[in-house]
């Protein structure tokens, strides 16, 4: 930062202003192997354990990896843990590990490194991880390539949190030697690439990782442009400035995959939005809580929000993931929800008051979708007051318990596992939860350490069901997914929204 | 005797420091917002959140915490992000250039154009041209600068494709960050591509962020400068035989300079506040981003050093140009 | 003394406007007849959605009822909202505007006329207000009011009372040294009388002036504020929010954009002409200083 | 031949959509090394002829007819860069306001060194020869004031400055437009005296313009008078003040007060002089209105010149030459007779204490003086002297650090509400200037009756007074209306005089109140103070710079000089012998009395 200038710096400064006045307008440099992204949100920090950060996951994927992950069909894969089986009492869980990964800085990759980065680290240090894997008492370390995880209690979500947020493996003897601050400031991962250059909140230069063992990425430099607008996003992709812009509204990419040099990408993911339901006011009758949902028309949203592109849902889970049933409906019928309200002594005339509480902009479309809803209400004898909040402020309500009758939230889960559905959503214990009852408590606590898959995806499809019939959460559609890139990109969607450029080939 | 002079501006500056830092974290104290709730990671417990509380030191007294940040402050630490996890002074030093190379930018473009945009209404006054100007910054100063800015890229990012408006310069000509001014660094590199580039990538926002100053600048001028030219010494330069040219260049620019550099000072400190939208807008990693990302995820540490720096760069600007004031009005120094 | 100099007219009453006065007291005039005449002239209720018709272009063709200035983004008429919306830009601006002017100007008298150490701890108070920037001001303190109607005015309020103090204590000051305050005293006017009848009737041009430039750019304000996600509640049809709303389609209908933009310009270029035509007609240098 | 001559010029401007000769048919004469003066009432054209040599008419001027030869050259055919050629060279100008003439933001020797530069005086040259220059006009430390500022001098010192300016070129014509007017009466003295060495030394042609016929006659060789834009009279300056053939240069003198000779009544011109827009209506003699002697016909054609003796000719319309009536002056009325005194002030002082570092300044050192009823008393005094101080003090408008203040035998010295009330009955304050001290926004009945506003008197009543005060001073009731800006600078006065009257003060206390005022409106003013000293019996205190004014209407006198009191007594004794070195010295700096005392006015 200090300015240390020589007299050859100053006879340069003096050169470079003479020169680049003459110089020709700027050109334009897109060579076949790089490729730069326009996207919505930086890292908070380049310790990929430190924060659970939905935004940065994508980013951290690409520098660090994850012990599995995902196809872009949400299939759950190998990633650097090739095989994994748990014992029936779901208290341990034996891992094998590739024995041909290696960081950047050249050290091998091994169940140390895993031992660390699920055990000793969030053990040692305050970390967001703490809390996610409070349940593991310890990892053995059987051998470079075997690790076997050992819960206090059940964990039948330790596999999909495996490919979740933060849980991405990083070297023990190099972050060890530098110290954490010294890794914030040259991280080191065993990603398909390394970080070349860094500025907050602006641009993160990538280099391809050439001994990944998954093979070199086809781009060989990678640029993140952070842009948090979303018409500077659009923009950038419309004037060519990039080569791929995540997250832009759906009709903006629309119009844009007209052009014949652009695609876009427009595709439901994994992401929910949801109405968290309130136990108070006028949502404490069940009647109203269903009229409520009868009254929302989600395939004319859809349409008129999404280009009809997002899934409208009726259990807090995206289509197709384990935890959906797909021969539950709860169907759009607002003579129904008209009838329900009356019958809880309320009309159009005299209608039920309640509050709404929305986010402005921290999901795309959140307000549009909120203030269509409180329409579709007025008319069944809901009149919602509908307030706007900062995502803090939501936060702050939901711990505190202070919630209105109903909140617009949009619940991410690029794992699909239902337990990271309504398992958290609902859960009283969890400070994700609005719904606050003890019959949910009941119906959730097995499901929490039944080991069994097919037993635990089964109770969830049953309990959400359940949950929808009591009213306990209004779900609405599935997110959106937006990329709109040139043709030449070789775009992958992914069906959870990572946008990975190591998946990616040009031609 | 220069110092007789600046020394009570720096100690009402330093005394202003003190209390708009007093302001700003009490103001931030009101905020409804839990820097910690946002802070916790899925599954925290109460337990979890009562800790993190006290890492940060805000079960404290306000009081107490007040000092003790101050205390740090004196030491040149502004604390530990909540959200970021990392020691907020170096990440402010690491924004700050950027937004003040745009207001430097800005300013620049500003006074520049408002001068000359001053000059030719007061060289047409008292002509049918002179209304048409007249209309014309009225229309200027009237639109918002969001507007400016949306317009800008609309014009010339997309459609016309002449300039960038991402960021402050390409990726390929990201050179190594020694002054933190993309201007300085580009050509300490040695590299004079890409200091065009960021000069281009300089030009719309700062075009965005000066629109706004110039017809300001350009009334102030003009107006001074009709009620310098009719001042009896004008009159007697005219009389010692000096031409119209002579006349406003040699007395009449130097005595409208005055109220001109007034108001430039008060609207340099709106300017590095209306960058916060600019920067928004143009992807500008600038304080005015920080601030907004911190806004969002309830960052008080963050939001409470940011407007503690805006501040002072307020009160810094309007410290150099009641300095400049000074040199320039002699009536005002001191005997 | 030059033969042409002729005493200043200092009545607002027998003003002479210049015309860019006239011309912006006109554009003024129409937005309050259209905000005031809003239920009437509205094709269609402002909230009214409707999923079906959304972001449909100006239609002009035919008989029958139309979308003048087409739909948003959720069905609702352009038109109705920008005419609903000149209300509340109307209420936003005289709500801004009053609160400013109230707060401002009862400040700045005390100021102004008592001297010593309340004018120093009130300038300095100024001061200390002025080195907020004003968008981060008005942030911070929509962060703290929670959005609203109310609450943006409050915020502008908050934030620009420091313009009317200012430039008033200055005016206050200037009206204190003359004669006419010194000889109403020694004909024994007590302070209440002083300000009623000799001090505040110096400043009510200079007051209307800011009033004026103030309403303005109470609109700009609000459009700022909505562009940044705080600003009134959902019910309200106000143009910035209808910027917003419309931003993220602005390319694929520009009309919803334009249009609320097309009115704030107006709206502001209306209350600065009218400003600056009060201003010129006044003292063209005290307020530029400001 | 003369240097500067013009030859019937007339200039016209358009105002008010109608064309207007602002100066019509002006002709004189200057030769070198002599100096003309221009002598007029305010708005009489006199500046114009400055700017007109200059080629600097306002925007919309321009001269219609006529000739002005310099130097044997019409200025007016020639191009606007060769006249500017001559401006500093060969035409210099002194200017009214010293203080405003220099750039306040550039040193003086900066502006010399620019000046000196157009002159072609080489850089290194230019320091010397500015010190040398500012040496001649007797400045001292001439090396110091070429690094100052002017708000750093005093207005004499940069009338020097100026005057330094003009003569470095050694210029053939010095245009000084009123060059003393702003300065104290000394100071004015001091600069004269330099004028007029410099203009010897130089031998340079002087035009001197001023409103002052007293410096005119001490000045000027010749003298042109001028009335609102008509010349009037010409010819040299002994034989038009000894004898003035036109009936306005008569009027001027008869309503200018004396400071020599026995005291009589001013003879005042009713009315003021038209103004610019008034012009184009009158086609014939501009004076006609308030001309005693003018016929019908005079209105209508213009003035027709004819000469009066060698080198002394009238431009006047017929009826002038029927002939002049001759009145003799008025007595003086009796001064009232003293009685017991109303007002008393024992040892009235104020100090202003210092601040941080910084000395007390003393404003008055303690002050004695008594007022009688119907007495008239006059303060004397230059500025900085403190007698504006003592107003503010008698007041109270600001508290004495010493001393009390006795009105009819009660101490009124302590503010407090009882004794403001007392204070406020029996002593009212006329203030300076009436532009700032009558509030622009309210009506000329609503101000008179202010004093009634505080006892919430019904408007009824409140017009009738009004309708009484406008009367007693010389008002038409039916001006009760209009706002101050509808009235003349005379009528403002009388308007701020009323209302010091409204609530019938014993004592009422003129704070300079015909300064800026022309001679035939201070003439009228000074009369009027006069009259209601007779019919109201009210005792003035007078507070004035100007010695003739003090003398033509007090009783007694109180000379003050930089805070302290240096003479005081009756009037007569004290113009007559006066004991101070000051007061002496002020005596002196006054240009004489244009007339031999025993040969009587002619009128």
């Amino acid at each position: 930062m200090t300015p240390n200038l020589t007299r050859r710096d100053m006879g340069r400064l003096l050169a470079g202003a003479g020169l680049a006045s003459l110089l020709p307008g700027r050109v334009l440099a897109q060579t076949a192997d790089t490729l730069s992204i326009a996207y919505p949100g930086d890292v908070p920090v380049w310790d990929p354990n430190l924060r659970t950060h939905v935004v940065g996951h994508s980013l951290f994927k690409c520098v660090f990896d994850q012990p599995l992950t995902y196809t872009p069909d949400l299939k759950l894969s190998p990633a650097i843990v090739t095989a994994w089986q748990a014992s029936p009492d779901g208290k341990t869980l034996e891992l094998t590990l590739r024995d041909d990964v290696s960081f950047h800085n050249g050290d091998r990759l091994t169940a140390e490194d895993f031992r660390y980065t699920f055990f000793e680290r969030p053990h040692a240090e305050k970390l967001d991880t703490t809390g996610i894997w409070r349940r593991v008492s310890d990892i053995e370390v059987a051998s470079p390539t075997r690790a076997i995880m050992r819960f206090s209690d059940a964990m039948p979500s330790a596999i999909p949190w495996l490919s979740f947020l933060a849980s991405f493996v990083v070297p023990k003897k190099y972050m060890t030697s530098v110290g954490r601050d010294g890794f914030i400031a040259r991280p080191v991962g065993s990603g398909p690439y390394r970080l070349a250059s860094y500025q907050q909140n602006a641009r993160i230069g990538l280099e391809a990782f050439d001994g990944y063992w998954d093979g070199a990425p086809a781009y060989k430099q990678v640029t993140f442009e952070i842009l948090n607008d979303v018409s500077s996003r659009t923009a950038a992709i419309e004037s060519r400035r990039v080569g791929l812009s995540s997250d832009i509204s759906v009709r903006e990419a629309n119009r844009l995959g007209q052009d014949p040099q652009l695609k876009a990408s427009v595709e439901p993911f994994t992401d929910i939005y949801v109405l968290q339901v309130g136990n108070t006011g006028g949502f404490t009758d069940s009647r109203v809580r269903l009229a409520a949902h009868h009254a929302i028309d989600k395939v004319a949203i859809s349409r008129a929000l999404f280009g009809g592109v997002a899934k409208p849902i009726a259990v807090p889970a995206a289509h197709g993931t384990p935890g959906y049933p797909e021969d539950f409906d709860f169907p759009f019928d607002a003579a129904r929800a008209a009838a329900l309200v009356k019958e809880a002594g309320f009309s159009a005339e005299k209608p039920v008051d309640v509050t709404f509480f929305t986010t402005n902009g921290t999901f795309p479309g959140d307000y549009d979708l909120s203030r269509v809803i409180v329409q579709m209400w007025g008319r069944i004898g809901i009149r919602a007051r509908l307030e706007t909040i900062e995502f803090v402020q939501y936060q702050e309500r939901l711990r505190a318990g202070t919630l209105p009758e109903a909140t617009m939230y949009r619940w991410g889960n690029m794992t699909g596992d239902p337990e990271l559905y309504s398992g958290y959503l609902l859960n009283p214990k969890f400070p994700f939860a609005a719904w606050k009852s003890p019959d949910v408590s009941a119906r959730l606590d097995p499901l929490f350490v039944e080991t069994d898959p097919e037993k635990r995806f089964a109770g969830y499809r049953e309990f959400n069901k359940w949950a929808v019939l009591q009213g306990y959460a209004i779900p609405l559609l599935q997110g959106v997914t937006t990329s709109v890139y040139r043709r030449t990109v070789g775009f992958v969607p992914y069906a959870n929204g990572w946008i990975r450029p190591s998946a990616y080939k040009p031609g | 005797m220069i110092l007789r002079a600046i020394l009570p501006r720096l100690l009402a500056a330093l005394m202003m420091v003190v209390l708009v830092s007093v302001l700003v974290f009490v103001m931030l104290r009101q905020l409804p917002m839990d820097p910690v709730g946002m802070s916790l990671p899925p599954g925290a417990t109460e337990a979890d959140r009562l800790a993190l509380t006290r890492e940060f030191g805000l079960d404290r007294p306000v009081a107490e915490q007040y000092l003790r940040w101050g205390a740090g402050l004196l030491r040149g630490e502004f604390g530990v992000s909540v959200n970021l996890r990392r020691a907020v002074g170096p990440l402010i030093a690491s924004v700050v250039p950027a937004t003040a190379e745009l207001v430097a930018a800005g300013l620049l473009l500003g006074t520049v154009f408002g001068i000359g945009g001053g000059l030719v209404l007061f060289a047409v006054r008292r002509t049918p041209w002179e209304g048409v100007g007249d209309v014309l910054t009225s229309i200027l100063v009237s639109v918002p600068e969001f507007v400016w800015a949306i317009g800008g890229i609309l014009l010339f990012g997309v459609w016309a494709h002449a300039l960038p408006f991402i960021g402050r310069v390409d990726p390929q000509n990201v050179v190594a960050a020694r002054t933190g001014f993309m201007l300085l660094d580009t050509l300490l590199a040695g590299r004079p591509a890409a200091f065009a580039d960021a000069l281009a990538h300089l030009a719309l926002p700062a075009t965005a962020l000066g629109i706004t100053l110039a017809p300001l600048v350009t009334r102030i001028l003009r107006s001074s400068l009709l009620g310098v030219i009719v001042e009896d010494f004008v009159q007697m330069a005219r009389l010692r035989g000096l031409t119209e040219r002579q006349v406003l260049t040699r007395h009449a620019l130097r005595n409208a300079a005055l109220p001109t550099l007034s108001l430039i000072g008060v609207q340099a400190g709106f300017m590095f506040g209306g960058t916060l939208l600019v920067e928004v807008i143009f992807g500008w990693p600038g304080l005015g981003n920080l601030m907004v990302t911190a806004v969002r995820s309830g960052d008080i540490p963050v939001i409470q050093a940011a407007a503690l720096v805006y501040c002072l760069g307020v009160l810094l600007i309007n410290l150099v140009v009641d300095l400049a004031y000074l040199r320039l009005n002699p009536r005002l120094r001191l005997r | 003394m030059n033969p042409l100099s002729r005493p200043v007219r200092p009545h607002l009453s027998r003003a002479q406007l210049p015309a860019q006065g006239w011309a912006g007291g006109l554009l003024v005039l129409l937005l309050g007849i259209v905000a005031a005449a809003a239920p009437w002239i509205s094709p269609a209720p402002p909230n009214e959605m409707d999923l079906l018709a959304v972001l449909l272009p100006p239609d002009w063709s035919g008989p029958g009822p139309h979308h003048w200035l087409g739909t948003d983004n959720l069905g609702r008429d352009v038109l109705a909202r920008l005419v609903w919306g000149a209300r509340i830009a109307f209420v936003v601006a005289g709500g801004a505007a009053a609160g400013a002017a109230v707060v401002g100007t009862a400040l700045g008298l005390v100021a102004g006329l008592l001297g010593g150490w309340t004018d120093w701890a009130i300038s300095r108070l100024v001061d200390l207000w002025m080195s907020f920037p004003p968008v981060v001001l008005s942030l911070l303190l929509l962060v703290a009011l929670g959005a609203g109607l109310g609450n943006v005015v409050l915020a502008i309020v908050l934030v620009d009372w420091t313009r009317f103090c200012r430039v008033l204590r200055s005016e206050v000051m200037v009206i204190r040294r003359q004669d006419y305050v010194s000889a109403a005293r020694l004909i024994g006017f007590g302070p209440l009388r002083m300000i009623r009848r000799e001090v505040f009737p110096g400043i009510v041009p200079t007051l209307l002036t800011l009033v004026a430039l103030e309403m303005g750019i109470a609109v700009r304000v609000e459009a700022v504020l909505s562009f940044v996600g705080m600003s009134v509640p959902a019910d309200v049809p106000a143009w910035g929010q209808m910027i917003a709303d419309a931003r993220g389609d602005m390319s694929a209908a520009p009309w919803a954009i334009l249009a609320p933009i097309g009115a704030i310009v107006l709206t502001v270029i209306g209350f600065n002409l009218l400003g600056d035509g009060l201003r010129r007609r006044l003292d063209p240098r005290l307020l530029g200083r400001t | 031949m003369s240097l500067l001559s013009l030859r019937d010029v007339t200039v016209t401007a358009r105002l008010g959509g109608i064309d207007v000769e602002l100066l019509r048919r002006v002709s004189f004469e200057l030769a070198a090394g002599g100096v003309l003066g221009l002598v007029g009432e305010s708005g009489a054209g006199k500046s114009m002829v400055g700017r007109l040599i200059a080629g600097l008419l306002p925007d919309g001027f321009r001269v219609s007819a006529g000739r002005v030869m310099f130097d044997g050259a019409d200025l007016l055919g020639q191009p606007a860069a060769a006249v500017r050629r001559l401006l500093g060279r060969r035409i210099a100008f002194i200017p009214q306001e010293p203080s405003a003439a220099l750039d306040p933001v550039r040193t003086i020797g900066w502006q010399f060194g620019q000046h000196l530069a157009r002159l072609g005086v080489a850089r290194g040259m230019r320091p010397a020869r500015a010190a040398a220059a500012l040496a001649e006009v007797g400045l001292r430390d001439p090396a110091g004031v070429l690094g100052r500022y002017a708000h750093q001098l005093s207005g004499g010192e940069c009338q020097r400055v100026l005057i330094a300016l003009a003569f470095c070129s050694a210029p053939a014509l010095v245009v000084a437009d009123e060059p003393t007017t702003a300065l104290d009466v000394t100071t004015q003295a001091t600069i004269v005296a330099l004028l007029r060495r410099m203009q010897a030394a130089h031998g340079t042609a002087v035009l001197f313009i001023t409103h002052d016929l007293r410096l005119a006659h001490d000045v000027c060789d010749d003298v042109m008078v001028l009335y609102a834009g008509d010349p009037v009279e010409r010819g040299p300056a002994d034989r038009l003040f000894t004898a003035p053939a036109h009936p306005y240069t008569r009027a001027l003198l008869a309503a200018n007060p004396r400071l020599t000779g026995p005291r009589t009544m001013l003879r005042a011109l009713p009315d003021t002089m038209p103004g610019p827009l008034a012009f184009a209506a009158a086609p014939g003699c501009r004076f006609a209105s308030r001309c005693e002697i003018a016929d019908p016909a005079c209105a209508a054609s213009p003035p027709v010149w004819r000469l009066v003796a060698e080198g002394h000719d009238v431009g006047c319309a017929p009826a002038c030459q029927a002939g002049l009536r001759r009145v003799a002056a008025a007595a003086m009325p009796a001064p009232a007779n003293a009685g017991v005194p109303v007002l008393r002030v024992a040892g009235l002082g104020k100090v202003y204490p210092g601040g941080w570092g910084r000395p007390a300044t003393v404003a008055l050192e303690p002050v004695s003086l008594e007022v009688a009823p119907g007495e008239i008393v006059g303060i004397v005094g230059e500025s900085g002297s403190g007698k504006s101080t003592l107003a503010r003090l008698l007041v109270g408008l600001e508290t004495p650090s010493s001393g009390t203040v006795t009105l009819d035998g009660t101490d009124v010295t302590a503010a407090n509400r009882a004794n403001d009330a007392r204070r406020r009955a029996a002593l009212q304050m006329v203030f300076q200037n009436p532009q700032s001290a009558l509030n622009p926004r309210h009506t000329v009945n609503q101000l008179v009756t202010q004093a009634m506003e505080v006892a919430r008197a019904p408007m009824a009543a409140r017009h009738a007074r009004a309708a009484e005060l406008l009367r007693a001073i010389g008002l038409s009731p039916e001006l009760g209306g209009r706002y101050p800006f509808q009235l003349s600078g005379g009528q403002r006065q009388r308007v701020n005089i009323a209302r010091a009257l409204c609530a019938t003060p014993r004592i009422l206390l003129a704070d300079e109140i015909v300064s800026g005022l022309d001679v035939s409106v201070q003439a009228q003013l000074l009369n009027l103070l006069l009259r209601l000293r007779d019919e109201m019996g009210v005792a003035i205190l007078v507070i004035s710079h100007d010695l003739s004014v003090v003398r033509y209407l007090c009783d007694r006198v109180l000379v003050l000089h930089r805070g302290r009191m240096v003479e005081s007594g009756a009037a007569a004794e004290m113009f007559a012998r006066p004991r101070s070195d000051y007061t002496r010295a002020l005596l002196a700096a006054c240009p004489p009395d244009p007339l031999p005392v025993a040969e009587g006015m002619p009128t």
